[in-house]
């Protein structure tokens, strides 16, 4: 079995993430799904678009993964992560880690989605109803 | 030598990849890539930080390139 | 649209809870799955039995759900615990939350569960080769 | 009067409910359910913890009981 599925996709389907996290190992099964809020600092937003430098992508998400495993001895992790346009409610990301014990997978969870959004080739344009915005390009 | 634009960075060279083999000096560092572009293209200048990818990892300034890399340009990330 | 689904159930399908936590105002969504796990102090565990006072159980967990929406200010909440035997792999609990930023999610998705645990009247047999017990009955 | 047992709390006494109803003296209060327990089931002092839940809520010692009132013994919770 492998311990880590890691994946740049079209489109997500959340439904199945607990059938890859599941393991007789595991008492506990953390999953964090991102999704397209529909109002930003007061603006409503259409949607989001997401592009990727997907071969480097997958690198800093397979190490975040690792990471994770040895940090907290997880049994299995999933890091998928869409691109292409997201309507609001649409999921945009799945993380989730699946431990003995829910202390482990509560934090490595946490730490996964925050590492990614800080080191992972991944951009993120939001469409107002008058302009586009790169999220974070400027100070 | 191939650098490759994201986002915002393909927005503001207009173009999502630039070819610097026909070019007669090649940036020799990490750091020579970035005064190019920031000479070039006044606008990188601006945004909250400016990383650079070669062959896919990420490269501190003082990385020397060879002529087969590939150079990706990483503009603030913004995934999740 | 009700903002919370406390439940207690025979059987339960942990693929539903995205859906029910899906929410236009809400950026990430939490959930928590707790698993029966192969062994407990490398002693294999054959199945868990679940029992409940229910009508206490479902008012207990609802208070939970109201406390965490009013202190993290969350879109939508489930809190769904399985009764009767359950073996290993199988779901026991799903705990979710849905809110604006993913701060508030976490932290009340790993509220519930600590609280849950706590006070909420289910108890749990733990079923080995040759005996049973009742978990955290004694000191 | 109707005392509910589950978990351990059920197999120390053997059955789930007991109806007080026919007994002469009926408790007064949740302190004397927890003396009349651990008095005629001394495995009661045994567990970790003790609580009474007076028509499904938590009780305190000093609470009060009525005639209708539906008593449920919970021993140490551990679902989850």
């Amino acid at each position: 079995m492998k311990k880590t599925i890691i994946e740049i996709v079209k489109t997500l389907n959340v439904d199945v993430v607990y059938k890859e996290l599941s393991d007789p190992k595991s008492g506990g099964i953390c999953v964090f799904v991102g999704t397209v809020r529909d109002f930003t600092n007061n603006e409503e937003v259409i949607s989001l678009e997401f592009e990727t430098y997907k071969v480097m992508a997958i690198k800093e998400m397979q190490k975040i993964a690792n990471q994770a495993i040895d940090k907290w001895n997880l049994n299995k992790v999933v890091i998928r992560h869409a691109i292409g346009g997201k309507g609001v409610e649409e999921p945009v990301v799945v993380i989730g880690a699946s431990s003995g014990h829910r202390d482990a997978c509560f934090t490595a969870c946490r730490y996964m989605i925050d590492t990614l959004k800080e080191t992972v080739p991944i951009w993120k344009k939001e469409v107002f109803k008058n302009k586009t915005v790169w999220v974070s390009a400027h100070p | 030598m191939e650098l490759l634009f994201f986002g915002i960075a393909k927005d503001i060279v207009g173009k999502s990849s630039i070819d610097l083999s026909k070019n007669s000096s090649l940036p020799k560092s990490v750091e020579d890539v970035k005064l190019f572009l920031t000479k070039k293209y006044p606008d990188f200048s601006k945004l909250s930080s400016l990383a650079i990818a070669v062959n896919s990892e990420y490269a501190a300034d003082d990385v020397v390139l060879n002529d087969g890399d590939e150079i990706a340009i990483i503009p603030p990330v913004s995934g999740g």
